[in-house]
Order: C-alpha cells, then structure tokens, then sequence
C-alpha cells in the first residue's frame, strides 16, 4: 500500500520493500532448501523410476512399465539359483532387531543420561570423556576383540548377544545426546513431582522422561535406523543361517557384483525404505511437539 | 502437623549464607505467612521444609521428629511452587489429580477429586487444555488445585495468588482459609500481599536476608513491630519515619520538641532515634496531641480516599485523605497523631524503644539508618 | 550408613546397566585391541607379540602421508558439512519453517540417504557418476553432446567428501531440530520485542540453547569421521591408487582383507591417539566442563 | 541351534551331522555333498553300520574376506563347518593356522585317479602336502567380438580359427594389441579392449605370460619378478596408451563393463566362463535384453590369452575350487567318504552344466552331456593352459599391489618404473622376510 | 506513539473467540492499565499489539499507520513478559543488555545503560549471576530492566510487579512512572494490582471475555461505572450488591424501601434494579439518608481497620470500622449511606442506571444477575 501524500511513512510496515525485506530471509531459506533438496530429490526418483522401469534410456529415461522388479513382494526371489528366503521373513527379523535394539538402548540411555545430567556423583565429567574417547575406536577394529568376549560368553552365534554388542557401541550416542535434552528440563517440575509423592525415579519416568520428547524421538530414529541396517554384526557374530534380515537380503543380492539386477535391488532398496521412513514420519510427528509451557522456564 | 527449624543454614555457593541460622517453630494446624522482600530466601526455606533442598546445618522437625533424611514424597506436603512447574504434558485435570494418583487413589475417586478441586478454583471449563493453553492467571490456579487436593499435612504455597485478579483472589483465600480450618492442615504461606498475609495467617514471619525478624502475630506485627525494619516494611503505605534525638524524655525533630510517653518508651537523654507513624493513624488537622505542619507536594487517588505526599521537615511524609480532599500542590496542611500511635527506635540499632519490646541481638545495624 | 545406601542408590540404578555394557562390550574390547596392536595376529589367530613392530611398519609405510593427508581433508571437510548444513538444515526446518508439515516433508527427504542401505546408497553415487555414457550424469551429458566424464576417479575425494557429507548432515539436523523444538516459545518472543533479527535470535538464542547438541554433533561426528569408512569402502574403496584411502579404511583393508589383524589394530590404535588429541581440544574449547552442572536437588 | 556342535549327534545317537559351507550362488557344491551322503548312507547300511549321516548345507554371501573371516572366527568358537568350500589359494593361511586336515590320501583314491589335468593338484599343494579336494576349475578366455572382426573384412573361417591360432602361438599379445588398434581406429568399435575393473586374479596371468612367477612353492614366498612386472606394466600402459581401452577403465561399474561388450564396443575383452551366464541374467543388450549361451555364440569367440612372443605358449587362469575339512571335525573318515563320493560324475555334471565351470575329471568331461554345452566344452580345452594363484596367505597384498601399479600407468600417474619401483617398496614393507624380490 | 485497535478478533481454536471484536485507542505518551480476570484476554491483547500473535481480524495502528504486518522487532517496544522469558543462558547483566545490542549500542555504553537499570531495580549486585540462581522477584526485575532499558516507544508490561513485595513495588512504580513521564512512552500494563493501575495509570481498560467493559479514567471507573460488572471489578473489598425493585422512584429491598434521586438516575416503576454500595462509603451508625440495620458476621482485622462483615436481608455486605471497633459476632449494628454514593444498576442488562451513563450494546446480560 504505497501512501502518496506522506513523504517518509514513520511505519515501515506498509512499504513494499519492508514485506520484501521481511519476506527474504524466508525466501532465501525455502530457496536454499529448494536447491540444495532437488539432487537428493532427484536420485530417489531416479530409484523409483528405475524399479518400475523395464529399462532405462541414457540411464535415467524409462523405457516400459513394469512390476517385474517388485514380484520379491509376493514371490520368494531365486537368485543364482538359489531360492532366497522370503522377503517378509527378512523384513520380520529386521524389525525384531532393530525393535529390541532400540527399546533397549533408548531404555538405558535414557537412564544414564539422566544420571549424568541431573544425580551428582564423582566421575561424572570422567564418564562422559571416557565413554566419548571410545568412539573413537573403529568398530571394526574391535570385531576380533568383540569376538573373544562373545566366545567367552557363550554369546557368540547368539542374537542376543549381538543386540547387547549393538547396544553398548551404540549407548553412548545416545547418552550423549539425552543428557544435553534432559540438562534443559526445569528443575520445579521435578521438584513438583516430589512433592506430588513420587520417587525420584517415579519422577524422572512420568515427569522429566516426557519433558524430552524430542530428544527420545532423535536417539530413537538413530538406533532404529542403526539396528535396521546393521549388517556386519549380525554377519559376522552369527553363524546359523535363519536369521536372515532386509539387510543381509541386500547384501546377498550384491554380493557378487558382476550378477546385479539393479532393477530388483532398487524395488528392494525401496522396501527397505518404508518402515524407517514410517517409523521416522511417526517419531517426528508425535514427539516432535515438545511440551512447554506451565512453569516459569528459567 | 507441628513443624520445627533448628538452626537452619544454607548456602548455595559456599560463600554467603542464603539462610543464616534460622530457627521457626510453626504449630500444629497452624497458618503462617513468610513475608519478606525480594530475594531474602522466602523459597529456599519452603524448598527445604519440602525436603528439596537439603539444609548445610540445622534440623528440620515434624511432629518432633528429625525430617532430615525424609524424602519429600514421604512428608506429605502440598506446594504452589511460585512458577507454577505445571506438568507440561498433562492435562490440567491430570495435573490436579496426579498427587492422587500417587497416593493410589481409584481412579473413579481420584478424577472426581480433581474435577472437584478444578471446579473450586473455577477451572471446571478448562478441565482438558494443556497448561500451555492457559493463562497466567489459570496457570497459577491449576498448582493452587493440584497442591489442595489431596489434602496434605502441610500446605506450601509460595506467592500462590500473586497472578488473580483481586475478586478471584478474595474467593480463593476464602476456600484455602476455609479448607485449612476444617481439615486443620498446617500451612505455610509466602505472599507479597500484606492483606493476603494479615487476613489469612494466624502468624507472621517477616524475613530480610535469610534471617526471620520478627514471628508474630499480624496485628502484634503491625501494632507492635520490634524494629524499623519491620514497621517499614508492614503496612501499605509504608510507616512514615523521621529521625530524631531525645532530650530530657522529649523528641527533637529539627528544632522542634515533642512530649512522649515515658511509661511507653525507654527515653534516654542524647539518644538518636527514629520516630514511626503510620499513614493511616495520622488525622487530618490538630486535632491530636503530636503536630505536624507540612507542605503538599503529591496529591494522589486511590479510588476510596486520597494520599497526601506533604513535606515535613524535608522528609516525604504521607497520610489519607477523604476522597473529597481539595488542595493546592505547595499549600500548607495541618496534621496530627495520637501518641499512642507512635512507634519509637534506636537509630543505631533499629530496635524498637518500646518497654515491652524483646531485647535481642543487635543484627540490624546497618540497616537501621533510613535511606 | 542408610544414608550412604540411598545417595548412591540412584545412580547406581540409572548407569548400572550402562557402565556394564559398557565395560563388558566395549572397554574390555578396546583395551584387547590395544594389547592387540602389539601381536602379529593373523589369519591363524595366534596372539604372538612383536613389540612395536607393526608401528615401525606403519611409519615406514610409504603410502602413510598420503593416507594421512586424505583423512586430514576427509575429516575436516565432511564435518564441517556436516554440523554447519546441518545446522542450515535444522534452523530452515524449524526456525523458518512456520509449517510443519513441509518441515516434515524436507527432514524426511533429508534422511532418506542415511535411510538407504549404504550399499544402495554408494551405488547411487557410482550410478550417478560412472564414467561410462551409462552413467546418470554422462547420459545427462550426452544429450547435450558432452563427451562423458569421471569425477571419481579424477576428484574422489571430493565425492566422498560429498557423499558422506550428506549423510551426516541429517544426524545434526534431527538433533539439531529436536534441540531447537525444546526452546520455549517466548523466549522467541521476548526476542522478537528486543527488535533482535534472524541472525541474531540464532546466534543468541538458539545457539546457547543447542550448545550441548552441537559440541555434541562435532566431537561426535569428528571421531565418527575419523573412524568411518564404510562409504569410502563402497564408492571408492580407497582408489584409485589410494587416492582416496583414509586411516580408518587402510585398518580395515590391513585386518580384513590381508588378515594381519595386529597390524590393522595397530593403526586403529593410532587413530585412537589422534581422536585423542581432537577430543581433549575439544573438550577444553567448548568448555565441556561447564555444561556439566550439579543436581539441584539435594 | 547353538547346542549342536559341529558334527556332534544330535536327537537319536545314529545319526551324524555333518555341515558343509559354501560361498556364494554355486549351491551345488554343498547340494552335491547332500546327495553323496544318500549313497554313502546306503553303502553304510550294507555295510552293516548303524548310523546314518546327513549333511546340513550351510551358504554364505559375500566377499572372500569376510567367507575366510567367518570360518576363522567360528573355528574359534567351535562352530565351524566340518567340509569348507573355499578358493584353492586359502589353503595356506588355513594350514598355517592349524584349521584344516591334511588330505594326502585322496590323491590316491580312484576317483580322482583321471584328474583332468595332472598339474591340478599342485593348487591344492601346501608345503609338500595336499589339503583340499577339489571340486572345480574354470578358466579364463578372452572374448572377441566376431561382428567388428567380419567387419573388419575378416572371413568366417579367419574368425572361427582365431583361438587355434593362439593355442598355436601365431597369434600374440602384439598382435592382439594391434587389431585392437585397428578397429579402434576404424571406428568399428568403441575401445579395443577392456578388463576386469577391479582387482582380481586375471591380472596375474600376464606375469607368466611374459615369462615371470609370482610365487615360490620351495620357500612358500611371493615373488617380485621384476622384469616380467615390468613388461606387464609396459603392457597396460601400452594399450591404455594407444586408447584402447576406456579412459577409466578402472572406476567402472561391473554392470556397465558387461553392457560395453555384450553390446559390442569392444573388439577384445578379458573374461571369464561364467559371464556367459551372466548376460543371461539381465537386461544388458539395448535391444534383446537378456542374452543366452547361443546369441553368445554367435556374436563371440572365446581365446586363450595370446602368448607374448610368437610360438610361445598362450596361458589362462584358473582358480579351483575345492573342500577343506575342518581340524576338528569329529568324523574325519565319514568326511573323506562324502569327499570322495562327491566327485561322482552325475554330480559333477550337474555343477559343471549349471554354473558354467569344468569338471575335474575327465570321464565327465568325456560325457555327451557335457559335449552338449559347447560353451563350456570348446573352451575345456583351455585347462592345458591354465595357470593358478599361489597358496600364499598373503597373497592378496601382493595382489592390491599390482592392481595399484596397473591402474597407475593406466591413469596416466606414473611410468611404468616409478610404478613398479613403488611397488617394491610397498611390497617390502608389507610383506617383509615373505617376498623375494627377482631382478 | 498512539496505539488503536480496531475491530481484533482473536481465536485459538477456531471456534470460540478470544479477543471478540476489540477497539481500543491509546493516545501518545498515555498510561494505559489493562485490567480484568483471570483469563479474559489481557496477555493475548498485548501479544497482539507486541506483534507476536496476528489478529485474525483487525487492524493495529500505531500513530496513524497499520503495523499488523510490521514485525515484533521493528516495533520499537519493550516488554514484561508474564512468564518473564529471560535468556537462561545469559547473565542477568546480558540479559538487561541485549535490547540495546539489538540497538547496535556500542558496548561501553551498553553495558553502562545495562548496570544503571539494573541499579534502578536493585539488582547491581547481581550481574552476572544466570536467571535460574536467582529468585522469583528478582527474575521479574530482571524483566523489567530489560523491557526498560531500551527507552521504548512503546512499554508493554505484562504484570511486572506481581512477585514484588510492597515497599519494592512501590519504588518500582515510581520509577515506572517517572521514565513515563519523563520519555512520554506510551505504556500498557496489565496488572491485577487495582491500587497499582489506579495509581499508575491515565486510563483503565477493563476487560471481561476478550471484550472491553469500560475504559476510563480510575476515578471514573470507580466512581461512575458503567454497569453492574465494573462496579463489582473495581475497589477491593468489592462493592456491596443488593437486589431491589423500583417502586414509585423508591427502591424496594425485601419491603423496605428507600428515596431516589430521581435526578441521578432512570427510574422506571416496576424494574428490577441492583444497588451498589463501596463499604468504604457505608458509614457507622445512621448518620446519613440511607439506613441500615444488620448483623454481624464476621470480623476481620486488617492492620489500620477492621472490616465487618454484616447480614442485611439475608445479604452479607462489608463494610469498615476503625481498628478499634469492639463488638460481638451476631450483635446488631447500624450503618447508612449517603445518596450521592449509591449505585443503581439495571438487572437485566447490568447497565448502570445513572442518567449520563452511556448506553451501548446488551452484552451482559447473562452475568447481570448476581451470582
Ligand atoms: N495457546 C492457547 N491455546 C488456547 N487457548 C489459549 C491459549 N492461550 C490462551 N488461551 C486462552 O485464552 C484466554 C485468554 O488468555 P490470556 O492469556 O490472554 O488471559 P489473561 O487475561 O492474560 O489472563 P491472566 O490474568 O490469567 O494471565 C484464556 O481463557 C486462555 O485459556
Ligand atoms: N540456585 C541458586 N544459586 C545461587 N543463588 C540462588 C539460587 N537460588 C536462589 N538464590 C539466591 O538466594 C536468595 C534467596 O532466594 P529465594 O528464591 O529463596 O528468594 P525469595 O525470598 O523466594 O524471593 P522472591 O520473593 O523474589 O521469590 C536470592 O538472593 C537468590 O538470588
Ligand atoms: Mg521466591
Ligand atoms: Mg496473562
């Protein structure tokens, strides 16, 4: 609304240099998305194109539709002459994986990071250098070291004993990451719940726990998605063949590279997707609404 | 519930004291009022009764028995924490009926409870909103339900009304009065509204640095404040103070002598001391004994009356007016008090001349001079 | 002595579980792979000590500096895109973004490549980049008359750079986001009505809030940075002519494919010594110990 | 079933497991031992023993590395599998490290006896002993592209006679090299010739090709034969030279390598059998699509690798596979009964049709069933020719390291001395008192 | 700077209205308190005017000019928020002084400015501690310096003073009030503190259900509101409201009846009509026109009076008594109004009755009848 009498309006609001003014940063931040976004976008559909493709043109024009590539859906895939086992099987025992994996870890790292973030007690700042410092050995290199613990346990060949594996590589993350969100929730809640008659552990499950929300749903989606994928593991610590996940599929699709069917493995790449994506809308979604409001934040 | 301090101290960072050796002894069933400005460790000494803060030195006593080591979920308390610490997540209903629930309540009797306390602090609308959806005001009456509810021992509120507006407050003082008198709960309050504290409290006690002043009743309190820090500080407005010297069982302020009472005050010869008046007990024109020309350098309205700012002996002093008071900024006004109503006080140690007034240690000092 | 008893019962119930996990199946294995890296493991497994020869092996590698100027690159370039885009990608989803939806959309699109099987996810970027004219950026190049090109094999680190870049951009970024949702709303407010602008609101407010998360997401991913090498493995395999090969990889190539299994713990354990070193700069520059309160109930 | 030790007895005490592991898609290789456990249960029951044996085939996916990795980490564990299938050059790490039982005896046993080709037991010879059956051979031709060579005005007959030429020693690398140049230049293909790209044993061929050795059996040591290296190095860099062969040849994907030469853009390509099966596989030619055995045929020529100098022998690889029995099986004899029945000709036949690969003995290879696979049965000729890998456990280093220095003149980085002289310093820091260094 | 609201609707939820249709004008330099429940509005209005939330209908002008699309920063205001929202992870000296970094104020200068505001709400002792270690007063100085320090156009202060203890607020309001004068900053405050809006502001906006009830001057508010609820808002204790009947231009209590001034107001024979007492203006005994006879309830001592809670036609009315005032609960006792005093509201519509009362629209009907 330009204002023709006036000379210099004294409230920059109306001008339409100021909305424009106002309006860029947006501008430019849905602009860097847009472009910084577009090759990711790209390649995956790129990925879809070429599971329903019978053949690609200059490697990214379809040539034909087809569902051939998604048949592993309904149909247990022979590969090399093998019948490799169902995909639902597969699919079965990734998610039992990464489900126990992550109940797990979230489980305990919540707990330790609460620990650390909230209980006094010497070696605190010790604990978290240590347990920071040990990530910094390659995980491979302690597969032969791993190895002789599991054998000493009679863990090895053993599920379970992989999920713990999983979980103690994968704890202090975690950790980490929930004691900075647990660090930020108001010490009044957890003073009101308390007085309200709750054990201090009482406390910490139906008070502070909900507080950090977000923070679970971050460490959450990564264990998810870490025991979803975890393949070496498994492949190496497990002998016995039954239990087959949507990862070692892959892997057994690809293990000969010169026999590839990119069309299948992209169908089954996109399978894979679905649940962590599911997981992940649905992590993001619910938990993502951090609860704030009704104490004075200080 | 009988609750006892014994020498409490705390400190937070090891170097000064928050609370210097406090001792409070509150009785059964009795309603007690934390007065105090700003910062002078109201809320510490509730947290550690609650048993969140654990005192550096010094006993804390229930019934007679040492609380030290108690967890707060095992004292039974209720608390109004002074921010409120809503639960975020949950509902206001299950925010008020979570003590309930705590308590193992059924949970038929538990919502009912808390629609019950909900409705009390005229909430019973609001009963599935988040407290993010609420208001300040709302806010505050949501801890205030959540610590009544189920009915502790000991009631904690810490400035609980301090967001109401004045009609809703007067309700709600009227139910925790009500509430407290019949299930006979000991109660702990911090206000900073003297009205709050002098209506609600059967005592007082007003606090300045981490040390209680003076525990007393609030008409004793008012009456008969045992230093100028605590006339100074109750009553709204303030006491009106002058300082003077004695002469011969006489009063000078700047040349000016006064008779006073020596069966009231200890009088001694030379002494400096600071003459207390209450805006409220001087009277318009001589009519009383001690007298006072001044000039008007404020006139202000306070809807029911008027409160004269009039300068005396180059000191503010203020006094009440009808609402109908006409007059002159700079013109001259005529006022007087009863001696009775006087209050009296050693400059130097801010004790109270008064004869029956406690002697005790000489801690205000410092504070006594007038700023 | 009761008292003792319930000071130390909380913590001991919150980290019990961690610090056993911890020290059974990660400590323990570490240090096993430091005593490791003073043996001649190999294929035959046999714990035979050889003093410091395999660091003098190491040492005497002529490949080594090259090897270590690559993971100096690799190191910093990736971890600087990865906490500063994934900052840029956290604040534009939450921060400007007003609408959560699109947030969503845009963090799902961004996690999808750490979604992806990494086998799938390397073949992606070969696919993407394989000099062939089948290869989806020379089929590009093809239509416009452009002779094909290999920017894999000219410039491989500056794929893997990219590559792993991209993913671990969506690590900060939901940590980063989830950090940022926890910020209440009126601090924001308040903000806005002291007249601070965007930048500001970032640098003083949100910067603060997320200080944990971000010293978090560097020391982490730094030390992950140091010790990955899964996707290198998969895109370039450290070629050509170790071109592209870091420490992290050369340990595994050395363990797993010629089995000298003492040796590639040896350089693991280097690796630990520069994580080390990192780490304890880190530590003191962001001023860990600060963020490191006392609990507040007594 | 963690209980179940490896050949322990389980359920009724008759009955004995044994687990057999195998790599990989080529499932008839433990298949095969499930079947020679039924013969063997009927030739125990007429025997008069009471037990029965049953095999419970274990299959593996993935590399090389991580198949070894595993067995020795179950090993470890105690939960190996008692009959390992495995290349034949694993053999010396796992008799170093004490996994396996020597197999002496096999030699003499009579299936064994008309082993297709003598020198194939020295594969599986470690330090004077045998360990292993063997269970397969292949071998490694080069194709040619029959179209670009008509095109070139080459006859029928000029085109189908072009692997007895090499046989014969007329035809050389040289020559190879230049009617590469040729098409190349006329335009009749794309490249001239293309190779694996990535490492693998092809490479080491052309080492014995120009007269030089990678291993000393006697003292068990790689060797660095310096001047046939050089001349395999000049040889990459030659025909990366000359253009030949795609500019990166070394960065492309598998995938991509079978399109260039199903679809014909290349005149020569050094492979292997089984890639016929696998351009069956999948939708590598622009038009047809999947391609079979015939249309291979057709349009390709299989070669051995031309000698380098004229009337010298041409060479190919092969890369056996064979059985390792763990060293703690508990039932060693049951285990040498299943090896040798295993190599019952029926077997082999069905392994050798349905993966592409030779038998080992040569009444199958007499069999009209395989003559009727003309891929496999032209070119089984070839194993006259063959050479293998050492039994060297570390052999793969050496291995890395010439692929690097290939892949180096190739790219153009360095010459063909600085790229050998690199890779003796290389060799002699990894592999130390393990390499002999030949001027 | 003039602030007009015209016509702002406001919805959380889409279905109910918030703020309903709201007009509001606040001149230049103008003193504005915004007053009502808990719950009616006043946070959201002043989170409208701050920019933070957008009206869903509406304009904003700030002298003369629309700013709804203006935003919060460029609106050159300072604010109190009623949850504080200090900067946690600043020092309180940082916290005062990030407005003026926002200013580009050199740092000298800043940090200057910063110490001198924090003097002035006594916190210069505590500069660099971090709001979570300090009190709950002090965290509200805290706010308020920094709303201050910026010498806005524009102060929005969202109960400022409500954890202050009385001799501190009472300073604080001084200061307030003297940098309003002094910069002529148009202020808004929200405060449930009537003495603190009567004494502080030019004008008062009541409010009741996101709708503005009456906006006056205090003594206007007091004297002359509008209707029924007004008058009941305003002055503490509340009015007394008693229902009655016009007869005749009499008014019919419980067949007692009392004389008019027909003058003063619209009597119409046979309405239902309310009358509004202040207990301030109820005298002892029958001295004047309007007479009484009751009960007593209850008494209750305040310091410098004591309220008497009296039962007249089965209607508890309060009114004030000396401090010395002696008497037993249940004894009778006498007490009258002047006519000029009274108040005479319409039952139905709640509008007052008084001849030059506005007559607007007839929202408040429902909340006429006396509860
Ligand atoms: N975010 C929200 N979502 C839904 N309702 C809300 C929200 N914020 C406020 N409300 C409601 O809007 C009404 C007005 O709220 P507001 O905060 O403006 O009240 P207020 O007048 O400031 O009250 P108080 O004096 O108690 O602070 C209240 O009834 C409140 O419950
Ligand atoms: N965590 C803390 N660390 C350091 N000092 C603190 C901490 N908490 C409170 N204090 C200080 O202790 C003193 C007493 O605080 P407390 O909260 O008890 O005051 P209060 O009497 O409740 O005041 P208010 O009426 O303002 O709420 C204050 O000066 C405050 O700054
Ligand atoms: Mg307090
Ligand atoms: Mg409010």
């Amino acid at each position: 609304m330009e204002t023709a009498g006036k000379s210099v309006p004294t409230i920059p609001g109306n001008t339409f240099l100021y909305q424009l003014k106002r309006k860029l940063p947006y501008i430019i931040s849905y602009g860097i998305l847009a472009v910084t976004t577009l090759p990711v976008i790209f390649m995956y559909l790129w990925l879809i194109i070429q599971s329903f493709a019978s053949n690609m043109k200059y490697g990214l024009i379809p040539e034909g539709f087809s569902l051939e590539n998604w048949e592993f859906l309904w149909t247990n895939i022979v590969y090399k002459g093998a019948e490799l086992p169902s995909i639902w099987t597969a699919t079965w025992n990734s998610l039992f994986f990464a489900g126990m994996l992550t109940v797990l870890e979230v489980l305990i790292g919540v707990m330790a990071g609460y620990a650390l973030s909230r209980l006094t007690f010497p070696g605190r700042e010790q604990i978290l250098k240590i347990t920071m410092i040990l990530h910094a050995f390659p995980s491979i290199a302690l597969l032969i070291a791993t190895f002789y613990i599991l054998n000493f346990m009679s863990l090895y060949d053993s599920l379970f004993g992989v999920v713990l594996v999983k979980t103690a590589l994968q704890i202090p993350m975690t950790t980490w990451i929930i004691k900075g969100f647990f660090d930020d929730v108001s010490w009044d809640l957890e003073w009101a719940g308390l007085i309200d008659g709750c054990s201090r552990i009482k406390v910490w499950f139906r008070i502070v726990l909900p507080q950090v929300k977000p923070g679970i749903a971050s460490v959450s989606i990564f264990s998810f998605l870490s025991g979803w994928s975890e393949f070496l593991l498994l492949y190496t610590f497990i002998v016995s063949n039954e239990n087959v996940t949507l990862a070692s599929f892959l892997q057994r699709l690809t293990s000969d590279p010169n026999m590839v069917n990119y069309g299948v493995l992209s169908a089954i790449s996109l399978f894979y997707l679905i649940p962590v994506l599911v997981f992940f809308i649905f992590t993001q979604k619910s938990l993502m609404k951090a609860n704030v409001g009704g104490v004075k934040k200080v | 519930m009988k609750v006892e301090l014994q020498n409490i101290t705390k400190s937070f960072d090891k170097k000064t004291n928050t609370i210097d050796n406090m001792n409070l002894t509150i009785e059964d069933g009795e309603f007690v009022a934390l007065l105090g400005p700003s910062g002078c460790g109201k809320t510490t000494t509730m947290l550690m009764i609650a048993g969140i803060y654990k005192p550096n030195e010094g006993a804390i006593y229930f019934d007679g028995e040492k609380v030290n080591d108690l967890e707060p979920k095992d004292r039974e308390i209720g608390m109004v924490f002074q921010s409120y610490a809503l639960y975020p997540h949950m509902t206001v209903l299950n925010n008020i009926a979570f003590p309930l629930k705590q308590q193992k309540v059924p949970k038929k009797e538990r919502l009912e409870r808390a629609k019950e306390a909900a409705e009390m602090v005229q909430l019973g609308h609001l009963l599935n909103r988040k407290p993010s959806e609420l208001s300040g005001g709302q806010q505050q009456r949501v801890a205030l339900a959540r610590a009544i509810v189920k009915r502790p021992k000991l009631l904690l509120l810490d400035e609980p009304m301090s967001n109401l507006d004045a009609s809703l407050r007067i309700e709600m003082r009227a139910e925790i009065s009500r509430l407290q008198k019949k299930l006979g709960i000991t109660t702990i309050l911090i206000t900073h509204d003297q009205e709050e504290a002098m209506t609600l409290a059967d005592r007082i006690a007003l606090m300045k640095d981490g040390r209680i002043v003076q525990f007393d009743t609030p008409m004793n309190l008012y009456n008969e404040p045992d230093n100028v820090y605590v006339a100074k500080f109750i009553g709204t407005p303030p006491m009106n103070l002058v300082e003077g010297k004695i002469m011969y069982n006489k009063l000078q302020i700047d040349k000016q002598t006064y008779p006073m009472d020596k069966s009231r005050f200890h009088l001694e010869h030379g002494k400096e001391v600071i003459l207390g008046m209450r805006p409220y007990d001087i009277q318009l024109g001589w009519t009383e004994e001690i007298r006072f020309l001044g000039k008007i350098e404020l006139l202000e309205s306070i809807g029911h009356s008027k409160i004269i700012h009039a300068n005396v002996f180059g000191k503010r002093l203020q006094l009440f007016a009808k609402q109908d008071f006409q007059a002159e900024i700079g013109a001259e006004v005529r006022f007087s008090v009863q001696p009775a109503a006087i209050h009296l006080f050693d400059k130097k140690t801010g004790k109270s001349l008064r004869k029956a007034a406690p002697y005790g240690d000489e801690m205000f000092v410092k504070d006594a001079a007038l700023q | 002595m009761k008292t003792v008893i319930n000071k130390w019962k909380l913590p001991a119930v919150m980290l019990g579980p961690f610090l056993i996990l911890i020290f059974l199946f990660f400590f323990v294995p570490v240090i096993l792979t430091g005593i490791l890296a003073f043996t001649n493991m190999d294929s035959a497994m046999n714990w035979e000590f050889n003093r410091l020869l395999n660091f003098e092996k190491l040492f005497s590698d002529p490949d080594i500096s090259l090897i270590l100027r690559n993971t100096l690159l690799y190191v910093l370039f990736t971890l600087c895109i990865n906490v500063f885009f994934g900052l840029t990608l956290a604040l534009l989803t939450t921060y400007f973004m007003k609408k959560e939806q699109f947030s969503l959309l845009f963090r799902t699109i961004w996690m999808l490549p750490r979604m992806t099987p990494p086998v799938i996810y390397a073949l992606l970027w070969i696919w993407f980049f394989d000099p062939s004219e089948y290869g989806l950026l020379n089929g590009i190049r093809s239509l416009f008359g452009l002779p094909p090109v290999n920017i894999i094999g000219t410039e491989p680190m500056l794929i893997i750079i990219l590559a792993n870049g991209v993913i671990g951009a969506s690590f900060g970024m939901i940590i980063f986001s989830s950090a940022i949702k926890s910020i209440p709303e009126d601090l924001f407010y308040a903000a806005n009505i002291d007249g601070a602008p965007h930048w500001s609101i970032i640098k003083d407010i949100i910067m603060p809030a997320i200080r944990w998360p971000f010293m978090f997401v560097t020391l982490w991913q730094l030390l992950s940075l140091l010790t990955s090498y899964e996707y290198i493995l998969l895109i370039t395999n450290g070629g050509p002519l170790n071109e592209s090969e870091v420490l992290a990889l050369y340990s595994y190539h050395k363990a797993f494919q010629s089995f000298e299994f003492g040796y590639g713990a040896a350089i693991s354990l280097v690796l630990v010594v520069i994580a080390l070193v990192c780490t304890l700069i880190l530590w003191k520059l962001f001023k860990v110990k600060d963020m490191i309160g006392p609990s507040r109930i007594d | 079933d963690g209980e179940e030790s490896s050949g322990g007895q389980s359920g009724d005490d008759n009955k004995i497991v044994i687990k057999a592991q195998t790599l990989g898609s080529e499932v008839t290789r433990v298949d095969n031992l499930v079947e020679a456990a039924k013969v063997l249960n009927e030739e125990l029951k007429e025997e008069g023993e009471d037990i029965q044996v049953e095999v419970e085939p274990m299959y593996y996916d993935g590399s090389n590395e991580d198949y070894a990795k595993q067995f020795m980490l179950a090993h470890q564990a105690n939960k190996e599998p008692d009959i390992y299938a495995t290349g034949h050059e694993h053999i010396g790490w796992l008799a170093d490290g004490g996994y396996i039982l020597p197999l002496d005896e096999l030699k003499d046993s009579e299936v064994y006896s008309d082993i297709i080709y003598p020198n194939l037991w020295d594969s599986v010879t470690y330090k004077g002993q045998i360990w292993a059956a063997i269970q397969d051979i292949e071998s490694r031709p080069v194709f040619y592209n029959k179209d670009a060579l008509k095109e070139l005005g080459w006859s029928e007959d000029e085109i189908n006679s072009l692997p007895e030429r090499v046989k014969n020693g007329e035809f050389t690398l040289d020559d190879m090299t230049q009617l590469a140049e040729e098409a190349v230049e006329k335009g009749v293909t794309e490249y001239g010739i293309i190779h694996r790209p990535v490492e693998g044993p092809d490479f080491h061929y052309m080492a014995y090709n120009f007269g030089g050795t990678i291993y000393d059996a006697e003292e068990n040591k790689i060797v660095l034969d310096k001047e046939a290296t050089e001349k395999q190095l000049s040889y990459f860099a030659e025909i990366a030279d000359k253009g030949l062969i795609p500019d990166n040849l070394t960065q492309m994907e598998w995938s991509n390598i079978h399109r260039t030469v199903v679809n014909g853009k290349t005149l020569f390509y050094y492979g292997g059998i089984w890639n016929i099966f696998n351009w069956g596989e999948d939708d590598y030619h622009e038009e047809v699509g999947k391609v079979d055995g015939e249309w291979v045929r057709e349009h390709f020529g299989m070669m051995l690798v031309p000698a380098a100098e004229k009337g010298g022998k041409p060479v190919t690889l092969s890369h056996p596979y064979v059985y390792v029995v763990s060293s703690q099986t508990e039932h060693p004899e049951i285990v040498k009964r299943l090896l040798e029945l295993v190599a019952a000709p029926e077997l082999q036949l069905k392994h050798a049709i349905d993966t592409f690969h030779y038998p080992i003995t040569k009444d199958v290879a007499e069999m009209d069933e395989f003559k009727e696979a003309p891929a496999l049965a032209e070119t089984v000729y070839m194993l006259e020719y063959t050479t293998f890998l050492p039994n060297h456990e570390d052999f793969t280093t050496y291995s890395q390291a010439i692929y690097g220095a290939i892949q180096a003149v190739e790219l153009g980085k360095k010459t063909v001395e600085e790229a050998l002289a690199d890779m003796e310093t290389q060799l002699k820091n990894d592999l130390g008192d393990e390499l002999i260094v030949k001027e």
